[in-house]
């Protein structure tokens, strides 16, 4: 029998290598994002590739505030959390021969992840004690609860077709055809979760610029830096586990498996950070009963459609 | 246990710990948003204890479904708390002497259980994949479960929708119900509950 | 477990030297105490409060619909399996969930403002 | 090293803009400005650079002016633009202040670090004055860090949850110059409000320059609307239209109206926005129709009413003149 400490430590050199590599894929793609958003606001290339340089620089040099009465511990777990919580579901996403954290239920850790973006953006907005920030937080609340729902069942329907909620058996099951051509409607409801719990897009309300920034009116300097980072990677890390569930995971011609997932990874994160930055945000109040009564149904009726299809055997 | 290496041992109690420190902060500290979250936190550590125990299945929707009803209930809680939610004092503890005198009797019962009921030994091993075993559990031998819960589940939602929304269809749509809603919805009587304060 | 206790090493690491780059940038260690943001002016109490939630009606509606989720998983796992009758076992039992939502739109429990 | 970050960090300074009464053309000269520069105005003071107060301020305004001057960070500056004409100099100013490393370092030295409980104080002393009160003891309780707490009041839904009374104006960006509305909040909806206006020390005329184009300001009120929609790309082509081709004008007008359509914009502020650009002037609205209008709206469909409003409030008609003078 093995020392089971000796185990674990024998795998540490393995361990970190892909942790670094980890974190810096969620860099790289919390950055294509923020280039995308960019070019879609009618910036230059290279200007909106600076963009993030200089941004970092100034919010770096700013100094940090905190308001009368602040409950600082819970504001700054909401803020310092949400890139934490992208790289742990960049973490899940089988890159070549396996994920960081590889398991028999990676489908239903994202989901797990992704509920966590509820209480970090709540406490962000909460814990400033102001006015703005609470009408942010609650207004991400209101949203989550009309897309968690389709985010859940656009989940479920590439485990449906693969028998499996391991992301890496879902990405091989894709080998004739990816999940994402006929299971539409679940892929782009899970893309309106991706913009939900990145707060972007169509769903940016609770950083509504009508409302000072919401949830982040009050932040300034790093702290605003790592949550402006963190929705950006949020968005990346939506995108990367895409990847498995819809675009085939690693298959590709030419190139190797892990090649395939980052470039996969980057170009959904260029194409959703784009679409962002063009459609334009839309009440809250006003999206609660279309994504209750039609986003929902839809989804339901999709996952209808893949089961039937995986029973008849087709 | 098959396994029981010095690091599951050690990552179990380390959970079990933050559970319970979490769990009596919840009655420690002085707001709501804290106290839901400290118990969102004690909540997540058992999902952890679970998931070490190889129930992996049942550890993860801990950690889902506690954080997500959690950061519902903490907007609960800070509507329905008869007081500032945040920079008050406060206790959530009712009636001390009761509450404190049947959570020790519950606590030496199911501890002692624990410790003093000859727990059998395992015969056999758990299924390989606990999540299909649960799987074909609520499709197949459970059935009933299933077919239980799905009233209950309209129930709720009619029961919790009757009793929260003070106005329904009626109120905002009059007779009428097929003419078109109003923007804002609600405007005529937001401003009536406005004139009401003027009173 | 290893992998995960990394990264919570090399993401502690970072967000601590974040901090430092950003004291030694902005030159200045504490953070200033200032208002919350009001046009301008003091704000007259906390915000801090019991703050009205107009969607606690599709709060309800979520909260017993997610249940469900619990069942969905290991369905998703062994419905190919098990065939159709737990197609539709699942699917009639989704659609009386949301016959209620269909209810509670008519209510209008997903409006509010 | 630190030398070329500071350079990296100024090169876009955020600028946190805000109209002071009468001061219209300039502000709306300031966003052109930025606009060509390719700055980003800042959304709210806590992540601003620098605060530019355009248009001279009345006196019982000048506190305000200092509150929001407290709430910068820092690195910091200020600046208060009160022609047209100066707009670049002054933004030039301003990025020159934020890189001055011996002038930010004297400010912050003669900074206190709590740059808040002053107010509160000196806002409660105030209130003392008239109040006259023996609850001090009661009022230490109830008052953590000297502010009140939140009170409940009756709502419309049979429920008594706390109401807060919160500031729209006097000094807040893309907001109409002079305006004060104090709303009264239940959560996120605006049950009450109530108007103020403050009135420029002395009348400012529309600068000679041309863009007679955009007086009633219509354009203006577009690009406003846009940018507080989050669509800055537009709100730039609303902004630039003056000077631009009429087609640029038609694409921002269909872009409105298709907001308005899909619900982004709330109905009446897209009517009136299409009425003011489609070359017809809408009614001037009064105070209590203005009242009227946003009670019972969410906190940010408030912002959107006032901003397409904003060139037919009667307060900023009389302090920054109209067409027909």
């Amino acid at each position: 029998m093995t020392d089971p400490l000796a185990d674990q430590l024998a795998r540490l050199p393995a361990a970190a290598l892909g942790a670094v590599l980890a974190l810096g894929l969620v860099l790289v793609l919390a950055w294509t994002a923020s280039v995308s958003r960019g070019v879609a606001a009618g910036r230059a290339v290279p200007a909106s590739m600076a963009h993030a340089p200089a941004e970092a620089a100034r919010l770096l040099r700013q100094g940090r505030r905190t308001t009368l009465s602040a409950d600082r511990l819970l504001w700054r777990v909401g803020g310092w959390g949400l890139f934490p919580v992208a790289v742990l579901l960049i973490a899940l996403v089988p890159v070549g021969e396996t994920a960081l954290l590889p398991g028999s239920l990676g489908v239903v850790w994202a989901n797990a992840l992704d509920v966590v973006v509820w209480a970090l953006v709540w406490l962000l907005g909460w814990g400033a004690n102001s006015v703005a920030g609470l009408v942010g937080g609650y207004r991400f609340l209101a949203l989550a609860l009309g897309y968690e729902l389709p985010l859940m069942f656009a989940l479920v329907a590439p485990a449906i077709a693969a028998s499996s909620l391991d992301l890496a058996v879902v990405a091989d099951a894709q080998s004739s055809l990816w999940y994402a051509v006929w299971m539409p409607v679940a892929f782009v409801a899970y893309l309106v979760g991706v913009l939900g719990f990145a707060v972007s897009g169509p769903l940016a309300a609770p950083v509504g610029s009508e409302v000072s920034d919401g949830a982040l009116a009050e932040l300034s300097g790093p702290d605003l830096l790592v949550v402006r980072a963190g929705r950006h990677a949020l968005m990346g890390a939506g995108a990367a586990i895409a990847v498995p569930l819809f675009l085939g995971g690693g298959s590709g011609p030419w190139l190797p498996d892990a090649v395939w997932v980052v470039l996969k990874a980057l170009l959904l994160t260029g194409a959703l950070a784009w679409a962002a930055g063009r459609l334009p945000t839309l009440r809250t109040h006003q999206l609660m009963e279309p994504l209750w009564t039609i986003l929902l149904p839809l989804v339901v009726l999709q996952d209808l459609v893949v089961a039937v299809l995986v029973v008849s055997g087709s | 246990m098959t396994d029981s290496s010095l690091v599951v041992d050690l990552a179990f109690w380390g959970c079990a710990v933050v559970a319970v420190v979490f769990g009596a902060l919840v009655f420690v500290v002085d707001s709501m948003a804290r106290a839901t979250y400290a118990l969102a936190v004690s909540f997540v550590a058992t999902g952890g204890a679970l998931l070490l125990m190889q129930q992996s299945y049942l550890g993860v929707i801990v950690v889902l479904m506690m954080v997500m009803e959690m950061a519902v209930m903490a907007v609960y809680m800070v509507m329905f708390m008869g007081m500032n939610p945040a920079l008050m004092p406060m206790s959530m503890v009712h009636s001390h002497r009761t509450a404190l005198g049947a959570s020790l009797v519950t606590f030496v019962v199911l501890g002692s259980g624990a410790v003093l009921v000859p727990w059998p030994e395992r015969r056999g091993a758990p299924s390989p994949d606990v999540t299909e075993a649960l799987g074909r559990a609520i499709m197949e031998s459970h059935m009933l479960v299933m077919m239980a819960v799905g009233p209950v589940m309209v129930a709720t939602i009619v029961v919790g929708v009757a009793l929260s929304t003070a106005r329904t269809r009626y109120d905002r749509l009059g007779d009428d119900l097929d003419q078109t809603p109003t923007d804002p919805p609600l405007r005529g009587e937001t401003q009536r509950g406005g004139r009401r304060r003027d009173r | 477990m290893i992998a995960l206790a990394v990264l919570a090493l090399l993401l502690a690491a970072g967000a601590f030297s974040l901090r430092a780059v950003g004291t030694a940038l902005a030159e200045t260690r504490s953070p200033v105490l200032v208002l919350p943001v009001a046009s301008g002016r003091v704000p007259e109490q906390h915000a801090l409060s019991r703050y009205h939630v107009r969607w606690y009606a599709a709060s309800v509606v979520f909260l017993a619909f997610d249940v469900e989720m619990l069942f969905m998983y290991p369905w998703a796992v062994v419905v190919a399996d098990l065939g159709t009758g737990a197609v539709v076992e699942m699917f009639v039992f989704l659609a009386i969930l949301l016959a209620a939502v269909a209810w509670a739109r008519r209510e209008g429990a997903f409006r509010w403002a | 090293m630190r030398g070329r970050v500071v350079t990296l960090a100024t090169a876009r300074p955020r600028v946190y803009v805000v109209e002071a009464p009468g001061g219209r053309y300039v502000r709306a000269e300031t966003h052109r400005e930025l606009d060509r520069r390719g700055w980003q105005p800042a959304p709210s003071p806590a992540s601003a650079d620098a605060l530019l107060i355009a248009g001279t301020l009345p006196d019982p305004l000048r506190a305000a002016a200092d509150v929001l001057w407290s709430q910068l960070p820092g690195p910091r500056a200020r600046a208060e633009p009160t022609a047209v004409s100066s707009v670049p100099s002054t933004l030039d100013g301003l990025r020159a202040c934020l890189r001055d490393r011996a002038g930010q370092l004297a400010d912050r030295r003669g900074r206190e670090l709590d740059e808040a409980t002053r107010w509160v104080r000196s806002d409660s002393a105030r209130h003392d004055e008239t109040d006259h009160d023996d609850m001090d003891h009661d009022d230490m309780e109830m008052a953590p860090g000297g502010l009140v707490l939140a009170q409940g009041a009756p709502d419309r839904d049979g429920l008594e949850m706390d109401a807060l009374r919160h500031p729209l104006g006097p000094l807040l960006d893309r907001w109409p110059g002079g305006l004060e509305l104090v709303t009264t909040l239940h959560g996120d909806v605006v049950v009450e409000a109530e108007v103020t206006w403050w009135e420029p020390p002395h009348p400012t005329a529309p600068p000679q320059t041309g863009r007679a184009d955009d007086l009633a300001g219509g354009w203006d009120a577009a690009a406003t609307v846009l940018s507080l929609l989050g669509d800055e790309r537009q709100a730039r082509l609303a902004r630039s239209v003056a000077p631009s081709s009429p087609e640029v004008g038609d694409r921002v007008l269909r872009r409105l109206d298709r907001l308005t359509r899909r619900g982004a914009l709330p109905r009446t502020a897209g009517e009136v926005l299409h009425t003011a650009l489609a070359d017809s002037v809408p009614a001037l609205i009064s105070d209590d129709e203005l009242v009227e209008l946003v009670s019972g709206r969410d906190l940010g469909d408030v912002r959107l009413l006032v901003a397409a409003h904003a060139p037919l409030l009667q307060g900023v008609v009389d302090a920054s003149g109209s067409l027909d003078d």
